[in-house]
């Protein structure tokens, strides 16, 4: 099997796995309980949430847990839009995040909020000046990503949130695609509230983190027990959390060196694709990118097609968000990037992994060229 | 894990479940290995059309070859995802052989009958190759109609 | 260690641990993709779905997986709420419910809608005359508990749902207690909402279920991607609702006879310590309670204080909810049920569950004996 | 694991992190041990004092003894939390030996460090023991100053 679809999510560390199957099988207890057991756990809490925060250069009092990407940004949009609604009911986004965002904003939109969704450029960036101009004094929150999940291109997050925070405005950064594979640090990108998920850095699945910069106003989405701090009740996924600060602890280790092998396969097999196979066009191309991630429009042929051809051989990609597919609407993203229905529709996603080999991307690459030919020779297109 | 996927089987009759995206075999030889692909000349005896799904922006054209008011050959090309792609290519075959009137009898049921079923969210492309048909059968049917008043116009003095 | 408090989380079972860390191991992707791999973490997914109706006789396209039971009682309540604020703006719940429900109700009232709180009497139960009389024609939502964490009453569920039926409002009951310990059936509890947590049945950690009957308003509290059918978003925990249904089946497999065991051992334990130690209060003695919860008053001395003597001769036990610990203020279930703040101050909980043994029993009553008597010695009371 | 405990005490400081409960070794002995519990006779070399904390309920009972301005015994109970046993336990042991004068400098912040350290939620608690133990003195001074008064007025002709 070859995985290229590191971004949708990437296989559990047998390191991460020892020490949650460790802790689960020695220590055990709820970590908010009295006795000795219970406060072993909550120390096992506290080192990994220590731990977490110093990767991203916070402090552990700042890091709310949570069950995953989706109910960091939901936490972070809602919590900043209820707790903020008597300053103001206008919200600042782009046309190209992730739907755990968008579909919140639209939620809040139902709710008498008002939200701008800013454009991005073919390039599939979005322009700070367009932000700065769409502030009003009404404005409570901007939140843009940090890395497109679909093309990889690296928003001007450290731009727009000195921005924000010159205006007083609280600005969120969906940065679950760029953990592990490009520097995540708090003082960097400016943010406020940081959305992070453990299973895209071969953590495991239902643990996510939001970043809480320490002052800034937020209402709780799940209300009940006052653990993490009264922002996130639930008995705490203590295990779940120690594997996610074993999984981002070991990406960070080697991220650099990672980086620079992961970009120069990419590279390569862009190169090779764009020799071998006419009509190809890679979106977002002339953007700083992850250095993972490839988005490839082949002229003609439906992108869902070269999916299942490359399944059947053994190789996993998709079309963009993994949590639509299945739906048969062209992505967003693409859309917004000027492209075409017809275009979207031809896109797919190839997005490669510490695991990822030379073998690999060459195997790719000629089964590309033959699928795409054969595609092209039954297209009425 | 045999057990698993049977129920997963089984459980893409249930609407409530998300996207299943779990082709049987025969769908999957039909998408790897479409039948009658290819174009035709246009002709007297051909009839052609070009559709499209607006649902998904899949589009196909599909040529009959008609012999004494049986096809005797039909052709598509498609711009589609497997589904549009599978059902295309069944549906020719089932209509090779079979007289116009027959043919008009098709239904995209038929067509995922033959196939052994395909996931329900797919189930709208089953439509295409059979639309295709039946415009192609209009369209050779249209133009027979129109030879043949050209015929009646020569013959009057 | 002698582990006595198995409502506030229970140890994982070994046979859930292996499922979970095989399947982590053999099998990964995200449920929601496209590729083989994926296709079988989606087939996972939905066994497991499966298995976890069955065993509460639902439909499998009635479970919606929720990280836990706080934020399946957060999506039944505001989703509900949200859904139906049409209908009107009144909720009718129950003083002694789990903070989960009773924090949520109190945001809810916040945002204008207006709460009930029914009373219990002195053994803790909800009167279903008291609903019925709640009632009015804006009443959107009942939520009351199928047993109680802190005493382990059974609320007459059954009744109120089939009158909360007939009103034609939908009725919530959080079974987080009950599950494995008592039936829980959808057609006899007669709730169109069902709050189910999988660390409480030797499951994981960080995963729940909320039944949600077929037709049931409810808007979604964590937007984004459509899984579970649009109403809770984010990549699927296969491994955990794998892990989830196995610790469920196996509960059930052995229920009936583990809760004639432990009702045993803990109807032992109480006769015993009422016999050797004076002044002892059963809370909730009166009422139908789950098998395995003893609610302890002992007159004189502070609860944390026993439960420091008990944790330093290795008993694990609690004063209540255990997201409470550390909280001054007295049990609100307790002040409900008519004790007086000092009585709630003095009381601890024994929960029991499948591992304890005759002698995890004898050596607590001994403890206890001990340790009351050590405290009396001391106290000003 | 020695190393998760000592991040976990480093980190009760913080006041960002949730309840913490980690006694040190000194409380618990304290705890389990108290010094100094007891009752003793109403006298005219004895003060009392019955405080309580409306916080959390807790309640105390405390005796002195005074020979020559000196506390030379002192008693007490309580219905309390541990953190209220144990620093009440550890306020007796401070207060005994010392003169009136002496004593009444003492304060909580006194009794923690002679701990080394209590939760930071269970600091409240470390007043009881020190408030009971002023009170005390108090009511030592007071009844003094009525038995003086007293002596005063047999004097008076
Ligand atoms: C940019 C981005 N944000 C949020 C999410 C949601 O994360 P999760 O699946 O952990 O809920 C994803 C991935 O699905 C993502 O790519
Ligand atoms: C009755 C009840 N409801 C809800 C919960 C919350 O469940 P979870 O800890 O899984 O969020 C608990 C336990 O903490 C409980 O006892």
């Amino acid at each position: 099997m070859i995985y290229l679809d590191h971004n949708a999510t990437t296989p559990i560390r047998t390191e991460v796995l020892d020490v949650m199957g460790e802790l689960q099988r020695t220590l055990f207890g709820n970590a908010s309980s009295y006795y000795g057991p219970a406060r072993e756990a909550r120390a096992v809490l506290e080192k990994s949430r220590a731990e977490i925060a110093g990767c991203i250069g916070a402090n552990p009092g700042e890091i709310v847990c949570t069950s995953g990407g989706s109910e960091s940004n939901n936490l972070a949009i809602r919590g900043a839009a209820r707790a903020l609604r008597g300053k103001g009911r206008h919200l600042i986004t782009s046309s190209i995040e992730h739907p755990a965002v968008l579909k919140t904003c639209q939620d809040l939109e139902r709710d008498g909020y008002r939200v701008t969704y800013l454009p991005v450029d073919s390039r599939g960036m979005v322009d700070p000046a367009e932000v700065e101009r769409a502030i009003t004094p009404e404005t409570l929150l901007i939140s843009i990503m940090h890395a497109n999940n679909e093309t990889g291109v690296i928003q001007p997050v450290s731009i727009i949130g000195s921005m924000a925070g010159k205006h007083g405005i609280v600005f969120h950064t969906d940065a679950v695609q760029t953990l592990g594979k490009i520097p995540v640090q708090v003082s960097e990108i400016n943010a406020d509230l940081i959305s992070l998920s453990s299973h895209k850095v071969h953590g495991p699945k239902g643990i996510g983190v939001l970043y809480v910069r320490k002052g800034t106003p937020l209402h709780p989405l799940i209300t009940g027990g006052s653990q993490e701090r009264g922002l996130r009740a639930g008995t705490e996924n203590f295990p779940a959390v120690a594997g996610f600060s074993a999984a981002v602890s070991l990406a960070l280790n080697t991220m650099e060196r990672d980086a620079a092998r992961i970009t120069g396969l990419r590279d390569r097999m862009e190169t090779e694709i764009a020799n071998r196979i006419r009509g190809v066009k890679i979106n977002g191309a002339g953007s700083n990118r992850l250095p993972n991630t490839s988005n490839l429009c082949f002229k003609g042929v439906d992108g869902e097609s070269i999916l299942l051809h490359l399944d059947l051989k053994g190789i996993c990609a998709s079309s963009g968000s993994a949590c639509s597919t299945g739906s048969e609407s062209p992505s967003h993203v693409l859309l917004a990037m000027g492209l075409d229905p017809h275009q979207a529709q031809s896109t797919i996603r190839l997005s490669l992994g510490r695991e990822t080999s030379e073998q690999d991307i060459t195997a790719t690459v000629d089964a590309l060229t033959m699928i795409i030919s054969r595609l092209r020779s039954i297209s009425s297109l | 894990m045999q057990d698993w996927k049977d129920l997963y089987r089984q459980s893409q009759a249930d609407e409530t479940t998300g996207p299943i995206l779990f082709y049987n075999d025969t769908v999957l030889d039909h998408f790897t290995n479409p039948r009658n692909v290819g174009e035709m000349e246009p002709g007297e005896r051909v009839g052609f059309a070009l559709v499209g799904d607006p649902t998904c922006g899949d589009q196909m054209k599909l040529w009959i070859r008609v012999e004494d008011d049986i096809i005797t050959d039909i052709k598509f090309r498609s711009f589609g995802c497997p589904g549009a792609i599978a059902t295309s290519s069944m549906a020719t075959e089932l209509a090779k052989g079979l007289s116009l009137e027959e043919a008009r009898e098709l239904t995209d049921d038929d067509v995922i009958t033959a196939l052994g079923g395909i996931p329900e969210h797919k189930k709208h492309c089953s439509l295409l190759g059979i639309t295709a048909m039946q415009a192609a059968i209009q369209d050779y049917l249209l133009k027979q109609m129109m030879a043949e008043a050209e015929d009646t116009d020569d013959d009057l003095p």
